[in-house]
């Protein structure tokens, strides 16, 4: 059991983030939610990529989100994918979530500390952080 | 029923040239995408028109860079399976992609940053990663890899091969491949985008270091970065763009079953074993283009080695086969005197090495009448792909 | 201008890696397959000029001069995807309209699926071991935009695939039940038995997908071959006339980019452009067809593509099975071979073999006096294919 | 810098080692048997006698995968060779200059031995040169040719 239950079983340590991805993780690291916005026509984009996909250009700026949004689709891994994963395994809820204040962007993430059977997409969550180092803490949401 | 006249090349668009691993901070996918972008504003296009790649050597993953631009939509997605064989190739296969009416402008790229991997290394030395180190071991477990134990494990020593055999089999010289190099550096030196600025001359050639006898330094193309894109489109969509369009005579992409083993176990018949392997591939770009080697006013090589320009100049009919030698000795590949010249804007040799798209960008400016060494009242201009293995390439684009 | 009717398959056939052929390489399996298909068309190697296969076959090269192709003039595939060899399909069409080839072999390779730890054989729902995940090109793994998505734990292209699966399912209030009339039909379409119950019993490994709603492991590698050739080279061999009507690759570029865009394309196929260029090439639309294979790597999938290639209005894919539309003699008979989701894919019976068996009139599930087949590549990964192949 | 004890070489000019094993199967095992007798055996299709290397499963010519192995004499010429002056790894280093070889090998026609020709100079070795089959032998499971000049 990670620090939520239902936590998926993310090995991730390392972000290896590039100049259009340091400002999500900078302010993740603060514990706010944060979307790429391009600075020029102020379209937001997720995955972030170098090029905003309305106008073209590659200045972008960070904008902080009120970390609250809607369950768009979500599913539940009953059974561990990978022999990796089988050692306490629990249940999870992968979910695509449409941030309040950025729309058009979408975060690909996972609903914690409720029971799996409860998320549908419609429902309203806010984010949570899980603090994997000083510099690295990943989004995750829970039910408002 | 061929794609003769059908197509044509409407936009051109290329970052700078760098030396190997400069490019950096870009990715591959960001290169791409400024190319194609000026490819765009040079055809006079909208990105919304954009909705296919035709590429080679699976230079990108058109969905993830389609998604990067927000094209609108993407309806053509394919790659010719070689390496730098198809660069060539990949133009005729946006020419069948735009005839066959399954998309409407399609892209030909390729993009190469060579920080971390490095085309012309060794083929054994293992990677780095042990995951993949340990998958490539595995692989040379297999019954063949114990016949083929000579320690020939890069490019230049593949070629350095079938370059021995035939100075042997014609008595062609060092002094000819070091023509062929000085001539295209004289080329390269008039143009902003080269790599090299300065003149070679014979004594830098005989005193540079032997990789793989007999080729030498010079021989061998550079290591760059830089991305180039040209786009196509169908000659009635072409008319009414900004730049005159450079019409696709001809294409092809293929080679002769019996050469395929010329990276491998070399075991080539001795009628093309000294050769570029090009043959067939001539044959069927001529025949669907209607013309004959006499009507080629400009050639652009693929030159990742200087011999394998003569031996390509050889299987084209540029000149006799086993006589081109002599025949670049002459002159007559120089620019702007000689009776074809061969790779005017330097080439790999001398300009930048970007997998053969810096001799498509040259055939359609020579088309245009806009090339920095313009070949005067030039009609048809040949660019080719690899020698390599199957399948290797040649288009000929003809003014409009 | 385009390939409508320039070229026609005229040859097909599967070699499986059993009995003699037990230990052979994927590479000399695709010799097997490919002598196989020319000896069904009634041509010799010598013919070959063109390879085409969906990504990363095999070395068309290697195959050229090891099977004794002396001149090849065309070899490419898509650069993703497996699209089921209808996008390679669509590729030779445009190869030989193009003039670059007259005869051209497809392959498509299906390898058995890895043990994956041993808790299920499919390699869709769970990665084969070692793989790191990856989906839609998305990865929780390597890569600065890949980080970002890395908390959803994507281990299997079968997760991926079941966040587009629900979205649809939810957006239009389609019930399993509805899925599983669909597994069963297709299930006795291969002449399978399986009950709805079943199917409501089996259970689940990433909602809304159970084992029976994912294409099985491959038990036994095989290579799948298809000729095709320019049509007045077809019209003297000895097979029936099959012509490539029409042909279609590509899909919406927000598949690069999943789950981002509008939400009724992501709740989709991603075919409805596809679905438009290949009606509109063939001068066909949804009534004409009489046989659809649509690609099925998930059960949904079918329902999802009844409604992007017009069988039905849009949300409506459920009840078009339920009502027992999309059975031989309905309105258009659906995967008749049963498909990716039964175990006929296991025993190599591939989509376009299915089509061009109906378009022959040698199919086991035969529908009467077929004239006209559909065939569509994998939703998911770009780019997406189809095929309209109609008898001359 | 220590003077390192140069590696003990079998043969003058010879390339860096590389497998210890052939992973032989059943069809190419006879190849590896004979050759740890110091005796050349040239592959070739059973049915059309068609010689290819390296033995593939397929014959090209008729497709079949009958293998026969023809015992050879042993001697043959350089079709072409190289020398490779320029380490492309660390390892081979201590081994540059070697000089890798296509032989046409006598009694196998249509067929050449990819291999190295050592024993001899650089300077030493022409394209036609005649050159005779020596055994290097690696492991207990695995013996390389090599050709020297004859």
């Amino acid at each position: 059991m990670g620090t939520f239950e239902h936590q998926p079983p993310v090995t991730l340590t390392d972000p290896a983030a590039d100049d259009w991805t340091q400002g999500f993780w900078d302010a993740a690291a603060e514990g706010r939610l944060a979307v790429t916005r391009c600075s020029s026509c102020g379209t937001f984009r997720l995955p972030p990529g170098r090029f905003c996909r309305a106008c073209g250009s590659q200045e972008v700026t960070y904008e902080t989100l009120p970390g609250t949004g809607t369950v768009f689709t979500c599913t539940v891994v009953r059974q561990p994918l990978s022999a990796q994963d089988a050692a306490g395994f629990e249940e999870y809820v992968p979910a695509v979530i449409d941030a309040d204040g950025a729309p058009g962007a979408r975060f690909v993430s996972a609903v914690v500390d409720c029971a799996p059977d409860d998320v549908a997409p419609g429902m309203k969550v806010r984010v949570v952080w899980d603090r994997v180092s000083d510099a690295l803490s990943l989004p995750y949401w829970t039910p408002e | 029923m061929s794609v003769k006249d059908k197509a044509a090349v409407v936009g051109i668009g290329r970052t700078k040239y760098y030396k190997r691993g400069q490019s950096f901070p870009m990715t591959q996918d960001e290169m791409a995408i400024k190319a194609i972008t000026l490819a765009i504003e040079d055809a006079g296009l909208q990105k919304a028109d954009v909705d296919g790649f035709a590429l080679y050597s699976a230079a990108i993953d058109p969905g993830k860079v389609a998604a990067e631009m927000g094209l609108a939509n993407l309806r053509f997605a394919a790659t010719l399976t070689s390496g730098g064989g198809g660069a060539a190739g990949s133009i005729g296969l946006a020419a069948a992609a735009v005839a066959s009416g399954m998309c409407n402008y399609a892209v030909s790229l390729m993009t190469l940053q060579q920080l971390r991997h490095r085309l012309g290394g060794t083929q054994v030395a293992p990677p780095a990663d042990p995951e993949a180190a340990a998958a490539m071991a595995a692989m040379m477990r297999t019954p063949m890899t114990a016949f083929s134990q000579a320690n020939i494990a890069s490019p230049g020593h593949n070629f350095a091969m079938i370059t021995n055999r035939h100075m042997a089999q014609y008595g062609t010289k060092r002094e000819h491949f070091a023509a062929q190099c000085i001539a295209q550096r004289a080329n390269a030196i008039r143009r902003p985008t080269s790599i090299f600025t300065e003149p070679l001359t014979m004594d830098d050639y005989f005193n540079a270091r032997m990789i793989s006898e007999p080729l030498c330094l010079f021989d061998y193309t550079p290591e760059t970065d830089g991305a180039v894109a040209l786009i196509t489109t169908t000659v009635d969509r072409a008319r009414d763009l900004r730049q005159p369009p450079a019409v696709i005579a001809g294409s092809a992409n293929g080679g002769t079953g019996k050469h395929y083993s010329l990276l491998g176990s070399f075991q080539m018949p001795d009628e093309s074993f000294a050769s570029g392997g090009h043959r067939d591939v001539a044959k069927q770009a001529y025949r669907m283009a209607g013309i004959g080697p006499a009507d080629v006013d400009v050639a652009l090589l693929y030159d990742h080695f200087s011999p394998m320009v003569l031996m390509q100049m050889e299987d084209y009919g540029l000149c006799p086969v086993g006589e081109s030698g002599p025949f670049v000795a002459d002159g007559n590949t120089a620019w702007p005197n000689g009776s074809i010249p061969v790779n005017t804007h330097g080439g790999h040799l001398s300009e930048g090495y970007v997998i053969g798209m810096t001799h498509a960008y040259e055939a359609v400016e020579q088309v245009r009448g806009t090339a920095v060494n313009q070949v005067e009242g030039c009609e048809y201009a040949l660019f080719t792909g690899g020698p390599a293995t199957i399948p290797m390439s040649a288009t000929i684009l003809r003014k409009a | 201008m385009s390939l409508k009717d320039e070229a026609a398959v005229v040859g097909v056939a599967v070699a499986r890696a059993e009995g003699a052929d037990a230990q052979l390489a994927m590479p000399d399996l695709a010799i097997v397959a490919a002598n196989a298909a020319l000896a069904d068309a009634g041509l010799e190697r010598a013919d070959v000029q063109g390879f085409c296969s969906p990504s990363g076959v095999c070395d068309h090269g290697a195959l050229a001069s090891q099977m004794g192709v002396p001149e090849v003039s065309f070899s490419a595939t898509l650069t993703s995807g497996s699209g089921g060899g209808a996008g390679a399909l669509a590729l030779a069409a445009a190869a030989i309209s193009g003039g670059f080839a007259d005869v051209v072999v497809t392959l498509s390779r299906y390898e058995s699926a890895p043990r994956s730890g041993g808790t299920g054989p499919n390699a869709l729902l769970r990665p084969p071991p070692g793989a790191a995940a990856s989906a839609y090109g998305l990865s929780g793994g390597p890569g600065p935009d890949g980080a970002l998505s890395a908390p959803a734990a994507l281990r299997s292209y079968g997760a991926a695939a079941a966040l587009t699966a629900n979205a649809y399912l939810h957006r239009y209030g389609i019930s399993r039940e509805h899925v599983g009339r669909w597994v069963v039909q297709a299930r006795a379409n291969a002449g399978e038995k399986l009950s709805l119950d079943d199917y409501l019993a089996a259970p689940l490994v990433i909602d809304p997908f159970s084992e029976l709603d994912a294409a099985p492991g491959i038990a036994t590698s095989y290579v799948a071959a298809v000729v095709t050739a320019n049509v007045e080279r077809a019209r003297d061999l000895d097979q029936p006339l099959v012509v490539i009507a029409g042909a279609a690759t590509g899909g919406s570029p927000i598949n690069g980019a999943p789950w981002q865009g509008p939400a009724e394309l992501v709740a989709s196929s991603g075919h409805r452009d596809v679905a438009a260029d290949v009606y509109g090439m063939a001068g066909a639309s949804a009534s004409d067809i009489d046989v659809a294979l649509l690609a099925d790597d998930f059960s949904p999938w079918v329902l999802m593509q009844l409604e992007d290639y017009g069988f039905c209005g849009v949300g409506e894919g459920g009840t078009f099975v339920a009502d027992g539309r999309a059975v031989v003699g309905g309105t258009v008979a659906v995967n008749t071979h049963g498909g990716n989701i039964t175990d006929a894919f296991a025993r190599g019976v591939t989509h376009i073999d299915e089509a061009v068996r109906q378009l022959r009139g040698t199919a086991t599930n035969q529908v009467p006096d077929a004239s006209t087949a559909l065939v569509t590549g994998d939703p998911g990964t770009m780019p997406l294919s189809a095929v309209i192949m109609r008898r001359a | 810098m220590t003077t390192t004890e140069p590696t003990a070489k079998p043969f003058r000019n010879m390339p860096p080692p590389n497998l210890t094993d052939p992973y032989a199967d059943a069809r190419t095992q006879p190849f590896w048997d004979a050759a740890r007798q110091e005796q050349l055996l040239g592959p070739k299709c059973a049915q059309c006698g068609t010689f290819r290397m390296p033995p593939s499963t397929f014959c090209p010519v008729c497709l079949s995968r009958e293998l026969a192995w023809e015992p050879l004499p042993g001697t043959g010429t350089v079709y072409t060779f190289i020398v490779v002056r320029h380490p492309l790894n660390p390892m081979a280093a201590d081994y540059v200059p070697f000089m890798p070889a296509a032989i046409d090998a006598d009694g196998a026609p249509g067929m050449r031995f990819i291999s190295n020709v050592v024993d001899c100079e650089p300077e030493d070795v022409r394209v036609g040169m005649p050159v005779r089959v020596v055994w290097n032998h690696v492991s207990n499971t695995l013996t390389l040719p090599f050709w020297t000049p004859v």
